[in-house]
């Protein structure tokens, strides 16, 4: 398990780095989908099935998708940045935040009592828990997050159509 | 599972300082995004790794995760209808480049 | 031996647990992948008043050996300009998530692989990500025709999947689980274990038809073949590939199209459930051999409409996924919401029925109603 | 009633007829199983030509060519290549010791066929030529070519049968003939083979120049062969032609000395030529050597009065020995 673990993170964590530092647009699409991968092996892991499975539904099938597409459409096809902007001038901002961040969540993580292993349980939730809370006490969510999406769905259209709209 | 919870928080944190460096550093406007859907996993993944650890036999992390993540997929639809519709306007997605506003 | 098993320690047990249906998958599916490409060659063959292979042994029994043998021999070309990794990558990436898929196929009463609760799930979630290995090598090839051919692929796999994967959670309502095994055990029972498929219940014929169509279009097989059209872009996102790595684009495909008729199978068509199927090891393997026989018939089935149909247009493809099977997939699920409420059977028959056809005739005239203008022409005016 | 899929599902009711049918009804495959099974190739059809014989037991000698070269002449890719069989005192033997084609660059066209007068050579339908090489692979010598008329026969039966009964007919007027050794001045010409044409004139209101309408003759006298061969050698006024010589012509440049043209053209090019070359014109310029000499050799020996017998050119047949007869007449001899 404990093997397992670190394999995935060392995937998780390389799709990520590669995922933003690569020239390469589609190549970096390719490295966050090795990121998406990883992070749901953790989640199977983690016995969190259902979860996992939309996470490479949602993330691969359609999020990494889409940006192919959205790549596809205002690069050409290779993707090449060329070699004016890989990590441009705000690359020393960027690394401080970061380096900030991390130096802040690592202190956090080893002052509190985090560390020990605890006895987690061994029943994975089933998907008819989820589904009953869903329509049950989540349901206003649920309604909600159904508004969201088609608004999203409606609005993304108008974005990229807007100008042939306004040309007829 | 005898991994120790704060394994998984620094991988998180770590995650989301990878994201938020390529968020902050890249000037491609797709890579921003994809910076900003590292960060949202990193997020996603400490609420599940919470609630494998400490509130196992609730549901609610988990609803939690599927709504965080149905906003991450409504957000990078909703940005990169966007990135296009710049790129109509101004020919590139470089971020740098729309200094339209700027006096 | 049963004793040797029992007395064995617990981490060899695993193992074994582990190792076993694993070398079933691989060494059994693709032998039928095989075979299949010689049933389909034979029997295309015979719909044109050909004879198909017959060389290579006795009816070209070994004529997928001898395919092989040559992929394998043939010159591995890639392209100058090609990205070498990627290219390199995608033939592989094509055949795991077809492999994976079988893992939550049940073969026979009980036989899974991972009767994991989220099957179906997981299955729509790994084949989804197959499409990524033919935008990869699309892609990597630098060839005008290999990206179009992936573009397509990718935008024909989106659009279906909806359908297809609405079309499945009908089926799921009416089981209320997930599991694949749950759904094939809800479908037991019944006259000769055979009037409780779905496939007898109209919701469960719609879903069906929907889900078989849906799962064409994702295996990209020949009504759907646009991501390969010849006559269009040349082979589409295989064109720059050959030799073995050729061979394993076809295995993902092939692979890909019988799990999902397996998948099929298990969801509308009783799945092992057949006369005489039951537990024990003798009702066990009946269980089994239904389950290929059901298998078979799916894949003649794909055989059989590749060798009628022609090829749907671009433009058709996509109007057809959201303006026809789209809607008819939320409608049958409405229609099972019919069915489950209902408990008056025959009330709920003539109702979901009913419901259904209309929604149909009223579909099917809206999509035809679509204004057939002259052709505008954009830039060769 | 018509649904949504009604067609698609006819056209699956078809291929299911189709492919049921084709287990049941052998009318319906189309598929000849080539190396087991055969086409039936069409009597006319042709591939390369091969050299007929006569008796099977001695091929060599029974074979119908004489080595006369017309066909090595008239070869369009000039892919035949020929060379005369002497004896060891140098005789000419009227047969090929060397009868190469090249089917790699042999175009097919049945010319050499054609021009033929002994119908020797014809062409083949066999059309498993394959080899391992594309140079000397490819070319068929004398033991590749010669095949039995038996084999001609089969192949062609219809066309075998005519040949034989020209042949035959031909056999039986020369022993005729021969027979009674009385010489017909301006015999009938030979029975026209059944494919010949009429021959093509020039009206004389046509408006040509002279020099296009020579020009006309002698492509219209090549074009076909036949009517060229056929023309009655009577046309020509022999006593006109054979006008007393003015001059000699230099040793070899004889413009008439060309296999191609016909024989009228011929001895228009010799007209006011002395007798010797008038008689070479005649000929039907192939120095073949079936005579025992070459063209020159063959005229100047009649013309000298050391060769008596008219009917020794075979290429140019009757209307060579009429012609020479007719000429001979004319110079009163």
């Amino acid at each position: 398990m404990e093997l397992i673990f670190w394999i995935l993170s060392a995937i998780t964590v390389l799709g990520a780095i590669l995922a933003i530092t690569l020239r390469n647009l589609i190549h970096c699409v390719l490295s966050l989908i090795l990121f998406f991968l990883g992070i749901a092996g953790h989640y199977f892991l983690l016995r969190a099935d259902f979860i996992a499975a939309v996470q490479i539904l949602i993330y691969i099938g359609a999020v990494a998708v889409l940006m192919l597409f959205a790549i596809m459409l205002t690069r050409h096809v290779t993707g090449d940045e060329g070699p004016r902007e890989v990590l441009g001038g705000k690359w020393w901002a960027g690394m401080g935040t970061a380096v900030i961040i991390a130096g802040l969540l690592w202190a956090i993580i080893r002052k509190d009592s985090l560390a020990q292993t605890l006895p987690a349980g061994t029943a994975a939730t089933s998907v008819a828990e989820i589904g009953k809370a869903l329509v049950a006490n989540w349901v206003v969510p649920f309604e909600a997050m159904a508004v969201l999406l088609t608004a999203a769905l409606i609005g993304a259209v108008v974005i990229a159509l807007e100008e042939v709209i306004r040309k007829r | 599972m005898n991994i120790p919870l704060d394994h998984y928080l620094m991988l998180s944190a770590f995650l989301f300082a990878i994201g938020l460096c390529g968020a902050l550093a890249r000037k491609n406007a797709i890579i921003v995004l994809m910076g900003i859907e590292i960060m949202f996993n990193a997020g996603i993944l400490n609420l599940i790794v919470f609630w494998h650890y400490r509130y196992f036999a609730s549901v609610t992390a988990q609803m939690f995760a599927i709504f965080a993540i149905s906003i991450a997929a409504a957000e990078s639809a909703i940005g990169l209808a966007l990135v296009i519709a710049v790129y109509r306007h101004y020919k590139s997605v470089t971020l740098d480049e729309m200094t339209s506003l700027k006096g | 031996m049963r004793s040797w098993f029992a007395n064995a320690p617990d981490s060899i047990l695993l193992w074994v647990s582990i190792a076993v249906p694993i070398l079933f998958i691989v060494s059994v599916f693709p032998g039928i992948f095989a075979y299949t490409t010689l049933v389909e060659r034979k029997a295309l063959g015979r719909i044109q008043n050909r004879l198909g292979p017959n060389r290579v042994g006795r009816w070209g029994i070994l004529q997928p050996i001898a395919d092989g043998l040559k992929l394998l021999t043939k010159e591995d070309i890639v392209p100058r300009r090609a990205d070498a990794f990627v290219h390199f990558l995608a033939p592989v990436l094509a055949v795991i998530p077809s492999v994976l898929l079988f893992a939550v196929v049940p073969i026979g009463l009980g036989l899974v692989p991972v009767d994991l609760n989220i099957g179906i799930l997981f299955a729509f979630a790994i084949s989804t990500a197959s499409v990524l290995a033919l935008f990869m090598g699309g892609w990597a090839s630098r060839n005008k025709f290999s990206l179009l051919g992936a573009m397509r692929a990718v935008a024909q796999v989106v659009s279906y999947e909806v359908p297809m994967v609405l079309s499945a959670v009908a089926v799921v309502m009416a089981v209320g689980s997930l599991s694949t095994l749950a759904i094939a055990k809800a479908q037991s029972g019944g006259f000769l274990n055979v009037t409780r498929w779905f496939v007898f219940r109209p919701w469960g014929l719609v879903g069906f038809v929907l889900f078989t169509i849906g799962a064409m279009a994702e295996s990209a097989r020949t009504p759907f073949d646009i991501p390969e059209a010849e006559s269009e872009i040349i082979a589409g996102y295989h064109t720059e590939y050959s030799g073995f790595k050729f061979a394993l684009f076809q295995l993902g495909e092939y692979l890909a199209s019988i799990a999902m008729a397996g998948i099929t199978v298990t969801m509308f068509l009783g799945g092992y459930n057949g006369p005489g199927s039951g537990p024990g090891i003798f009702g066990g393997l009946i269980s089994m051999f239904w389950f290929f026989l059901k298998l078979a018939c799916m894949i003649v089935l794909n055989i059989w409409i590749r060798g009628t149909w022609p090829r749907v247009r671009v433009d058709q493809l996509m109007g057809f996924a959201w303006k026809l099977l789209l809607p008819m997939a939320i409608v049958n699920i409405i229609g099972v919401g019919f069915w489950h409420y209902i408990t008056i059977r025959p009330l709920a028959w003539v109702v979901t029925t009913l419901w259904l056809v209309i929604w149909f005739m009223v579909l099917t005239k809206l999509a035809a109603t679509e204004n057939v203008a002259p052709r505008t022409y954009r830039y060769a005016s | 009633m018509g649904f949504i899929g009604k067609g698609l599902l006819e056209g699956m009711v078809v291929t299911a007829r189709n492919f049921v049918g084709s287990y049941f009804d052998k009318e319906r495959m189309v598929t000849v199983q080539y190396p087991e099974e055969r086409v039936q190739v069409p009597e006319n059809s042709r591939t390369f030509p091969f050299l007929v014989f006569d008796d099977d037991k001695n091929p060599v000698d029974t074979m119908r060519c004489v080595a006369c070269k017309i066909c090595e002449v008239e070869c369009p890719p000039q892919c035949i290549y020929i060379v005369m069989d002497r004896d060891e005192k140098g005789k000419p033997q009227q047969r090929p010791k060397v009868f190469d084609i090249d089917i790699s660059v042999c175009m097919q066209c049945q010319i050499c066929v054609e021009v033929c007068p002994f119908d020797a050579i014809k062409m083949d339908n066999d059309y498993e030529k394959s080899q391992y090489g594309r140079f000397n692979e490819l070319v068929e010598h004398l033991p590749d070519l010669l095949k039995s008329n038996e084999y001609y026969n089969k192949i062609k039966p219809r066309e075998a049968s005519g040949v034989d009964a020209k042949l035959k007919a031909d056999k039986e007027k020369k022993a005729k003939k021969a027979a009674p050794a009385a010489s017909k001045p301006a015999a009938a010409p030979a029975p026209k083979p059944a494919s010949a044409t009429a021959r093509i004139t020039i009206p004389d209101d046509a408006p040509f120049t002279p020099e296009q309408r020579e020009w006309l003759g002698k492509f219209l006298v090549t074009a076909t062969p036949a009517a060229g061969a056929a023309a009655p050698a009577g046309e020509a006024s022999a006593a006109q032609l054979a006008a007393p010589a003015t001059g000699e012509a230099p040793a070899g440049n004889w413009p008439w000395h060309d296999p191609g043209m016909g024989i009228q053209q011929r001895l228009e090019l010799a007209k006011n030529k002395p007798l010797a070359d008038l008689l070479m014109a005649a000929m039907a310029q192939t120095d073949c050597h079936a005579c025992g000499y070459d063209c020159r050799g063959y005229a100047d020996a009649i013309a000298a009065g050391s060769e008596a017998d008219l009917s020794l050119c075979l290429p140019g047949e009757a209307e060579t020995e009429n012609m020479l007869k007719k000429l001979m007449e004319g110079a009163g001899k």
